[in-house]
C-alpha cells in the first residue's frame, strides 16, 4: 500500500459517486459536474495504479493531461448546448414535456416557458 | 506518519467536496463546491508526483469549468432545479 | 463465358431489364411500355425454346458463382427447369398482352407493369434455381415482387389481402429459410441432383431429415397454398385480373409446388423419401386439400373466389401426384403443373373480361353471357371441362395418368379423391356454363363497356382464346414430342431414376 | 415510496460498481505490470527532443493522441460558435459590476500572461506547456471579458475561426510535411525536433485559449428558427 | 506507396475540416467534393494495397508500439475505411444539395463532418487503447455537434441527451483502459493480446472488459441503454441521421469487437457472451416492436436501427468457446451485417428524408398514394428495407444467412429464433411503411420532386447494399482474417 495506491481508492469512491450522481440527479448542470468527478476519479485510478510502486510514471500523467483538455471540451460543450436548450425551451432537465410517447403535441407548451 | 495523515485528510476532504458538489441544494454552492473540489484535486496531483496534471487541473479543472459553470449557473437561476427533485432516471439509461 | 453459361444468364435478365426500364419510364409512355413489354416476352421465349431444345439434345446450361463463403448461386436448365420455364415464358407474353387490355385508362401502369416483369424473373429464377440457396433467393424475391401487384388497387380491401398475403409468404419463408439453413448446417451445399442425395444416408440423420422435410414442406406449402396455409389465396384474387391468373396459374402456386418437386426429387429423392416415410403424410394433406378446395369452391358466389378455391384444390394435384411414387402418377403430377396452369390462366382471363366488358363479378349475374360475349365464353367452357377432367382436354390427361399410377402402385384411394374432386368439380363448373349458355339475360349488365366490332378489346379476347387452344392441344396431341406428357415423360426418365 | 425504491436500488448498483471496481484494483496493485513503459520512456527521451518526459509524450511518443485532441477542442469550439451570436458581446448585464473585480483584474492580467508564457517557455524541460499556458491566456481572456473589454475576434467571423483552427493547421502541416519527406506520419526529422515542438506548443497554446474563450462567450441567443425535420407534420 | 496513402487517408480530414471551417456554406461544398474525391481514391487505393499485399502495421511518428501509437491497417480496417469512404461521400454528397445555404449556421456543417471523418478513420486503424478514447470523443463530440446544428429545443434535448449518454459510455471505457494499463504497463491492443496469450503475465481480470464493453455498448446504443438513439437519430437532419446510423455506433461496436475477440477468449466467459447476446436479442425484439409503433418515418427508421444494432451483439456469444472456423464464419457474419446495415440505414435516413420533402410531413400516414408519383425515393426505401429484412439477394441476407450456420455449428439454436424472428418482425415496420404508399387516396396532389441527384444517392446506396450479397465472398475474402491483425 503505498499513497498513491491510497489516490486510485479515492479515485474509486469518485466513480461511485458520482455515477451515483450522473444516474440520480437530473438538472442538467449537475449531471455535467458528476461527470467531471466521475472522470476525476478515472484519472485518479489511471495515474494512482500505475504509479502503486510509488515511482512517477510520465506515461499515464500524459494521458491524463489529453483527458482533462478532453473533458474541458466536452463540459463547455455541454454548457453551450445547455444553455441554448435552457434559452428555447426554459427547461433545465431532459424530461420531455409530454410523457414518453413520440407524439408532438405538446411540444408548444414547453415553448411559452421561454426564459428572460 | 504524517504523509498518510496529510494523504488521508486529502482525500477524505476530495471525497466531502465531491459529495457535497451533488448533493447541495443550492446550484451556485455546488459549483463553488465543485471549484473547491477541483482545487484539491490540483493538490492531490501534486502529491502523486504529477505537477503537470497539477497545474493543468487549477487551470482548467478549477478554474475554467469553474467559471464555465458558474456563468451557466446564474444563467440558468440558482435556486431551479433543486438536488431532490424528479425519479431516478438518467439520460443515459432512459 | 460460353453461350452454356450465358443462355440461363440472359432468361433471367431479359424480364430484370424490362422491369428496370419499365419503372423507368414516364407513365405516359404507353405504347413504348407495350413494345418493350412484349418485345422481352418474345425474347424470352426465344431463349428459353432454345434451350428447352438443347435440353432435349442433352446439351448443359449452367452459370455459378460463389456468393457467401460455403454458398453457390448457381442458375442451371434442365429438364424440369425448362418445364416451369417454358410453362412461364409462353404464359408471361399472353398475360402481358392481356394486361395492356385490361389497365387500358388505369392509374399507376409504369408500377404495375415493372413489378410485373419482376414477378416473371423471380419465377423464370425459380425455375433455373441450381440449388436450394438460390431457389429461396428467388422464392423471397417472388414475395416481394407480387406484394405491390397484390395491392395494386390500393383499396382497404386490397391492402388487407396484401397484408395477409405477407403474413403468409415471409413466414412461410422463414420456415423455409430455417429448414435449409438446418439442412446446409447439416449436410453442405446441395445442388440439386437427380435421385436426390438421401438414398442411402446415415440413419442416425433420419430423425433431423425427417424435421426438416416438414419444415420445407410448411415454408413451400404455404406458397403451394396447402390446406391449412391456404389463406392468403382466396383474399388475394381482389388484385387485378391479370395479376390472379399469373398468380394461380405460373407465378406464386406454382412456385410453391414446383419448390415441392425440386425437394422431393432432387434433394431427398423419390426413393429416400418414400422410405422415411415422408411422402404418405404429403399425400394425405394433398388429399385434403383436394377436397377441401374443391368443397370450399362449391359455397362462393363471387366467380374469382371460386376460381381461387379450385386453384387450392387444384395445385395439390401436382403434389398428390408426386406422392404416388410411380413413374405414371410423377408424370401425372408434372404435366398438371403446364395443364392446370393453361387451364386456370383460361378462366382466370375469361373472369377478367367478364367484369372488365359487362362489370359482372357474380356468377348469378352471368346469365346470359354466352350470347354477348360468345369467345370467351367459349374459351371458359373449355377451361372447366378441362378442369373437370373431361377427355380430350388437358385435365384429362392428368387425371388419367395419375390414376393409373395410383392404381400400379396400389394406391386405390386415390383414385377416389380423383373421382369425388372431378364430380365436385363438375358441381362448381357446370352450373355457370348452365348460366353462361342457356339462361336468359334478365337484367342490363352492370356496367357494360362497348370496344368496337369484337364482343370485347383484342387485347383481352385473343389470350383466352389462345389458351384455350393450347389446352385442346395438349390433350390431343399429348404424344407428340415437346407437348408437356412428353417432356414430363422425358423428365421421369432422365431424372427420377426409378 | 418508488422514488425511495429508485435511490436505494441506484445506491445499491453504485456500491456494487464501486465495491467491483475496488476489488479489481486491489488485485491488479498486487501484481507487477510486464512491460514497464517509464523505463522504456527514459532511454528514448534523449531521441524525443525534449528533456521533460511528459511534454515528450504529449508531443512526439503519441502526438497523434494530442492531434486529434486539438481536434476534439476546436469540434467544441465549432459547435459552440454554430450556437453563437455576437449580441451577447454587448450585453451589458455580462459586465461585472464588482469594483473590486475589476481592480483585481487590472492586477491580475498582465500577470496571468506572463505566467502564460513561462509556462509555455518551461514546457520543454519543467512541468508546464501548451494546455496549461493556454488555460491560464484563455482565464485571463474570461477575466478581461468580465471586465467588460470588447473582444472584437471573439465575434464568429474569420478571425475567430483562423484563431481556432490555426494551432491545429500548423500541428497538422508538421505532421503531414514529415509523410510528405518520406517518413511516417507526425514524424519529426531529427534536426528540427525541438524547435518545430516549440512551435507546435506555441500555436497550440493561442489556439487552445481561442477555443476555450470562444465557447466561454457563445452565449445562446440565436433567435433563428428553423423548422426540424423530426417535428414537421 | 502505402506511405503516402496512409498519410493521405490521415491528412485529408483533418485537413479539410480546417479548410471547411474557413469558408461560408457554398464554397465548402465545393472544397468538400474534392476532398471526398481525394479520399475515396485514397481509401480505395489503400484497399487495393492490403488486397494484394496484405496488411501492415503503421507506426505513427516512427515510434513501435508500447512507447508510441501503432495503426493496425489490416483487411477489416480498410475494408471498414473504405465503407466509411463510400457512405460518407454519399451523405456529403446528399447534404451539400439538401441542406440549406441561407442558414449561417450551415457553414459549420462541413467542419463537423470532416472530423467525424477524421476520427472514424482513427477508429477503424487504431491499436492503441487510449488513441481509441481520444477517437471516440472525437466522433462523439463531432456527431453530437452535428446533431444540435441549428436546432430547436427538441434537438437540442436529443443532443444533450446523446452527449451525456457519449460521455458516461467513454469514462467507462476510459476507466477499462486505466485498469488495462495499471495491469500490463502498455496500451497497445496487440501488445495486451501478446501478454495474455503468452502467460508471461499473471492472469487478467474480467472486469476492466467487462467496462469497456459496458461503456461502447452504451454508446452503440445496446438495449437497454438504447434511450438515447431514436431521439437523436430522428431529430437530425437525414444526412446526420445517416451518418450516425451507419457509420457512428458502428465505431464503438467495431473496438468492442476488436476487444472481445483479442480479450475476450481469455478474459470473457459464457455468461457473460450468452448475455451480451441476450441482450441483442431482446434490441431486436424491443426496437422491431417500437419501430413498428412509431407514427413518424424517421423514428422508423431510427428504431430499426435499436433493432438492427441488436444483430451485431450476437458476436459476441458466437465466437466465445466455440472452434476457429465457426467463430470465423460468425465474424464473416457480423462483418457483413455491419456493412450492409451501414448502406442500407444510410440509403433509408437519405430517402426518407426526401419522401419528408416531397410530402412535406413526417408522418408514415402522410405517404398515403405516394408511390402513383413514383418516386424513385420510394423505391430506394423499399430496397434498404429489403436488406433489413434478411431477404435474398441482399447484404443483410448473406449476414443472417451466416449467423444462422453459426449458430446452428456452434449448438447455440436459441439464436436461430432469434435471428428468424427478426427478419419478421422487421418486414413488419417495413411493409407497414409500404402499405401506407400503396394507399390510394384522392387528396394527394401536392407532391414535390426533389432534385434528381438528391434521390440517386440513396439509391446507389440501397443497390449496394442490395448487390453485396451477391459480391459477399470477394468482399470477405479481402479482410482475409477478420478481426486478426493481418501484418505481424
Amino acid at each position: 500500500m503505498t499513497p498513491s495506491l491510497l489516490y486510485a481508492f479515492a479515485g474509486v469512491a469518485l466513480c461511485g459517486i458520482g455515477l451515483f450522481g450522473f444516474l440520480r440527479l437530473q438538472h442538467l448542470l449537475r449531471k455535467l459536474m458528476a461527470f467531471n468527478l466521475i472522470g476525476s476519479g478515472v484519472f485518479l485510478v489511471m495515474v494512482g495504479l500505475a504509479q502503486r510502486n510509488g515511482q512517477p510514471d510520465p506515461v499515464p500523467q500524459a494521458l491524463v493531461l489529453t483527458g482533462i483538455v478532453v473533458a474541458i471540451a466536452a463540459t463547455a460543450l455541454a454548457v453551450v448546448l445547455i444553455r441554448r436548450y435552457y434559452h428555447l425551451s426554459g427547461q433545465t432537465t431532459l424530461a420531455e414535456p409530454a410523457a414518453k410517447s413520440a407524439r408532438p403535441k405538446a411540444r408548444s407548451v414547453n415553448r411559452e416557458g421561454a426564459p428572460e | 506518519m504524517t504523509e498518510w495523515l496529510l494523504d488521508g485528510l486529502l482525500v477524505l476532504a476530495l471525497l466531502t467536496t465531491a459529495v457535497a458538489v451533488l448533493a447541495s441544494r443550492n446550484l451556485f454552492r455546488a459549483v463553488v463546491m465543485f471549484i473547491a473540489f477541483g482545487l484539491l484535486m490540483a493538490l492531490a496531483w501534486v502529491r502523486l508526483q504529477a505537477p503537470d496534471i497539477a497545474l493543468a487541473e487549477a487551470a482548467i479543472g478549477a478554474g475554467l469549468t469553474g467559471v464555465l459553470l458558474l456563468d451557466a449557473a446564474r444563467h440558468l437561476g440558482y435556486n431551479r432545479g433543486r438536488a431532490g427533485d424528479g425519479d431516478d432516471q438518467g439520460g443515459a439509461s432512459g | 463465358m460460353t453461350l452454356s453459361v450465358l443462355m440461363p444468364v440472359f432468361a433471367l435478365m431479359t424480364s430484370l431489364l424490362a422491369s428496370v426500364i419499365l419503372f423507368a419510364l414516364p407513365e405516359k409512355g404507353y405504347r413504348l411500355r407495350t413494345i418493350i413489354n412484349l418485345a422481352a416476352a418474345i425474347l424470352k421465349i426465344a431463349l428459353v425454346g432454345v434451350m428447352i431444345w438443347g435440353v432435349a439434345h442433352g446439351r448443359e446450361y449452367e452459370a455459378a458463382f460463389t456468393m457467401v463463403p460455403g454458398v453457390e448461386f448457381v442458375l442451371r436448365a434442365d429438364a424440369l427447369s425448362m418445364l416451369f420455364a417454358g410453362l412461364s415464358a409462353l404464359l408471361w407474353l399472353l398475360t402481358t398482352i392481356y394486361a395492356v387490355g385490361y389497365l387500358e385508362d388505369s392509374p399507376n401502369r409504369s408500377r404495375f407493369f415493372g413489378f410485373f416483369s419482376l414477378c416473371v424473373a423471380s419465377t423464370m429464377g425459380i425455375a433455373l434455381a441450381g440449388n436450394l440457396f438460390t431457389f429461396f433467393l428467388f422464392y423471397e424475391m417472388l414475395t416481394l415482387s407480387t406484394y405491390p401487384l397484390v395491392v395494386h388497387r390500393g383499396t382497404t380491401k386490397a391492402l388487407r389481402a396484401g397484408r395477409n398475403y405477407i403474413i403468409y409468404t415471409l413466414t412461410g419463408g422463414a420456415v423455409l429459410l430455417f429448414a435449409i439453413a438446418w439442412l446446409h448446417g447439416l449436410v453442405g451445399d446441395l445442388r440439386f441432383q437427380e435421385g436426390g442425395y438421401f438414398s442411402d444416408v446415415d440413419p442416425s440423420l433420419n430423425g433431423p431429415l425427417t424435421i426438416i422435410f416438414v419444415l420445407m414442406m410448411v415454408g413451400l406449402g404455404v406458397k403451394a397454398a396447402l390446406v391449412p396455409f391456404h389463406g392468403w389465396l382466396p383474399q388475394a384474387m381482389v388484385a387485378p385480373a391479370p395479376v390472379s391468373a399469373l398468380l394461380h396459374a405460373v407465378a406464386v402456386v406454382k412456385a410453391g409446388a414446383f419448390g415441392i418437386i425440386r425437394v422431393v426429387f432432387e434433394i431427398y429423392g423419390l426413393e429416400a423419401a418414400e422410405a422415411m416415410g415422408l411422402l404418405a403424410g404429403l399425400s394425405v394433406v394433398a388429399a385434403l386439400t383436394i377436397i377441401y378446395g374443391s368443397t370450399r369452391a362449391l359455397y362462393q358466389v363471387d366467380l374469382k373466389r371460386r376460381l381461387a378455391f379450385s386453384t387450392v384444390s387444384q395445385v395439390s394435384y401436382i403434389v398428390l401426384g408426386l406422392c404416388l411414387f410411380g413413374p405414371l402418377g410423377v408424370i401425372g403430377g408434372l404435366v398438371h403443373l403446364v395443364h392446370q396452369g393453361i387451364m386456370k390462366i383460361t378462366l382466370f382471363f375469361c373472369a377478367g373480361n367478364y367484369a372488365e366488358t359487362l362489370g359482372v363479378h357474380r356468377i348469378d349475374e352471368l346469365d346470359g353471357a354466352g350470347k354477348r360475349m360468345p369467345g370467351t365464353s367459349v374459351a371458359f367452357t373449355l377451361g372447366a371441362f378441362g378442369m373437370i377432367g373431361a377427355p380430350p382436354l388437358a385435365g384429362f390427361i392428368t387425371k388419367w395418368t395419375m390414376g393409373a399410377g395410383a392404381l400400379e402402385v396400389g394406391m386405390d384411394w386415390v383414385v377416389a379423391v380423383l373421382v369425388i374432386s372431378s364430380l365436385l368439380n363438375a358441381a362448381y363448373f357446370l352450373p355457370i356454363l348452365h348460366r353462361l349458355w342457356f339462361a336468359e339475360q334478365c337484367e342490363p349488365w352492370p356496367h357494360e363497356r362497348r370496344w368496337g366490332r369484337l364482343e370485347t378489346s383484342a387485347w383481352l379476347l385473343w389470350p383466352p382464346l389462345i389458351t384455350a387452344t393450347l389446352m385442346v392441344l395438349a390433350g390431343l396431341l399429348a404424344n407428340v414430342p415437346f407437348s408437356p406428357l412428353s417432356w414430363a415423360e422425358l423428365i421421369v426418365l432422365r431424372e427420377v431414376a426409378l | 415510496m418508488s422514488r425511495f425504491l429508485g435511490i436505494t436500488v441506484l445506491a445499491a448498483v453504485c456500491l456494487v460498481f464501486a465495491g467491483a471496481l475496488m476489488i479489481t484494483v486491489w488485485q491488479i496493485a498486487g501484481t507487477q505490470a510486464p512491460v514497464d513503459l517509464p523505463g522504456l520512456l527514459a532511454d528514448n527521451l534523449e531521441a524525443s527532443g525534449v528533456e521533460h518526459p511528459i511534454t515528450a509524450v504529449l508531443l512526439n511518443f503519441r502526438s497523434y493522441d494530442t492531434l486529434l485532441e486539438i481536434g476534439v477542442l476546436v469540434i467544441a469550439g465549432i459547435a459552440g460558435i454554430s450556437m453563437a451570436n455576437t449580441a451577447s458581446l454587448e450585453d451589458p448585464e455580462l459586465r461585472t459590476s464588482d469594483s473590486l473585480l475589476y481592480a483585481l483584474q487590472r492586477w491580475f492580467v498582465p500577470l496571468m500572461l506572463v505566467l502564460a508564457g513561462y509556462l509555455l517557455w518551461a514546457g520543454s524541460d519543467r512541468p508546464g506547456g501548451a494546455f496549461q499556458a493556454g488555460a491560464v491566456l484563455a482565464a485571463s481572456g474570461v477575466m478581461m471579458r468580465l471586465g467588460g473589454i470588447p473582444m472584437e475576434f471573439l465575434r464568429p467571423g474569420v478571425l475567430l475561426r483562423l484563431g481556432l483552427a490555426l494551432g491545429f493547421s500548423v500541428f497538422l502541416l508538421v505532421a503531414v510535411v514529415s509523410a510528405m519527406a518520406g517518413d511516417a506520419f507526425l514524424a519529426y526529422p531529427d534536426a528540427f525536433t525541438k524547435p518545430l515542438i516549440l512551435i507546435i506548443e506555441t500555436v497550440l497554446t493561442f489556439s487552445i485559449a481561442m477555443v476555450l474563450l470562444a465557447l466561454f462567450v457563445s452565449a445562446p441567443v440565436n433567435g433563428a428558427e428553423e423548422p426540424e425535420e423530426g417535428e414537421s407534420g | 506507396m502505402t506511405l503516402w496513402l496512409m498519410a493521405g487517408l490521415l491528412f485529408t480530414p483533418l485537413a479539410w475540416a480546417v479548410l471547411t471551417l474557413m469558408v461560408d456554406f457554398r464554397k465548402g461544398r465545393l472544397v468538400t467534393w474534392l476532398g471526398m474525391a481525394v479520399q475515396v481514391l485514397v481509401s480505395l487505393g489503400l484497399w487495393a494495397a492490403v488486397a494484394s499485399d496484405g496488411g501492415f502495421l503503421y507506426l505513427l511518428g516512427g515510434w513501435q508500439a508500447p512507447l508510441g501509437i501503432e495503426l493496425r491497417v489490416d483487411g477489416l480496417a480498410v475494408t471498414f475505411v473504405l465503407l466509411t469512404a463510400l457512405v460518407a461521400a454519399a451523405c456529403g454528397w446528399h447534404a451539400s444539395i439538401y441542406l440549406d445555404p441561407g442558414k449561417p449556421w450551415h457553414r459549420y456543417f462541413w467542419p463537423l463532418f470532416w472530423f467525424l471523418w477524421a476520427g472514424l478513420n482513427a477508429v477503424w486503424l487504431g491499436g492503441d487503447l487510449f488513441n481509441l478514447y481520444v477517437g471516440l470523443e472525437l466522433i462523439s463530440l463531432a456527431a453530437v455537434g452535428l446533431v444540435a446544428l441549428g436546432g430547436q429545443a427538441d434537438a437540442l434535448r436529443a443532443a444533450i441527451r446523446y452527449l451525456m449518454a457519449a460521455l458516461l459510455g467513454s469514462l467507462a471505457y476510459l476507466l477499462g483502459v486505466a485498469l488495462i494499463y495499471g495491469q500490463f504497463g502498455t496500451l497497445s491492443l496487440a501488445g495486451v493480446t501478446e501478454l495474455m496469450n503468452s502467460g508471461d503475465a499473471q492472469s487478467g481480470q474480467t472486469f476492466p472488459l467487462v467496462l469497456m464493453l459496458l461503456g461502447l455498448a452504451l454508446k452503440t446504443a445496446l438495449f437497454p441503454m438504447h434511450g438515447w438513439l431514436p431521439p437523436a437519430h430522428g431529430i437530425a437532419k437525414s444526412p446526420v441521421s445517416a451518418l450516425l446510423s451507419a457509420l457512428v455506433v458502428k465505431a464503438s461496436f467495431y473496438i468492442a469487437a476488436r476487444l472481445w475477440l483479442d480479450l475476450g477468449g481469455e478474459l470473457g466467459g459464457f455468461a457473460l457472451a450468452q448475455l451480451i447476446g441476450v441482450l441483442g436479442s431482446l434490441a431486436i425484439i424491443w426496437g422491431s416492436w417500437l419501430a413498428f409503433r412509431q407514427t413518424k418515418l424517421k423514428q422508423v427508421v431510427a428504431y430499426s436501427s435499436v433493432a438492427q444494432i441488436g444483430y451485431l451483439f450476437l458476436l459476441f456469444p458466437l465466437t466465445w468457446g466455440v472452434t476457429e472456423a465457426i467463430s470465423l464464419q460468425a465474424q464473416q457474419g457480423i462483418t457483413l451485417q455491419v456493412i450492409s446495415h451501414a448502406l442500407a440505414k444510410a440509403a433509408m435516413f437519405l430517402a426518407a428524408g426526401n419522401l419528408i420533402m416531397s410530402v412535406g410531413s413526417n408522418r408514415v400516414d402522410a405517404l398515403a398514394g405516394v408511390s402513383r408519383f413514383l418516386p424513385f425515393s420510394l423505391f430506394s426505401f423499399g430496397l434498404a428495407g429489403v436488406s433489413l429484412m434478411g431477404l435474398p439477394p441482399t447484404g443483410g441476407f448473406a449476414a443472417k444467412w451466416l449467423l444462422l450456420q453459426a449458430s446452428l455449428a456452434s449448438g447455440q439454436w436459441w439464436w436461430l429464433a432469434v435471428l428468424l424472428a427478426g427478419g419478421l418482425l422487421s418486414a413488419a415496420y417495413v411493409f407497414r411503411v409500404y402499405r401506407a404508399s400503396f394507399i390510394e387516396s384522392t387528396d394527394t396532389d401536392q407532391f414535390y420532386h426533389p432534385s434528381r441527384s438528391l434521390e440517386v444517392i440513396p439509391m446507389i446506396l440501397a443497390l449496394m447494399s442490395l448487390g453485396l450479397g451477391l459480391v459477399a465472398e470477394p468482399v470477405l475474402s479481402v479482410m482475409s482474417l477478420p478481426f486478426e491483425g493481418g501484418g505481424q
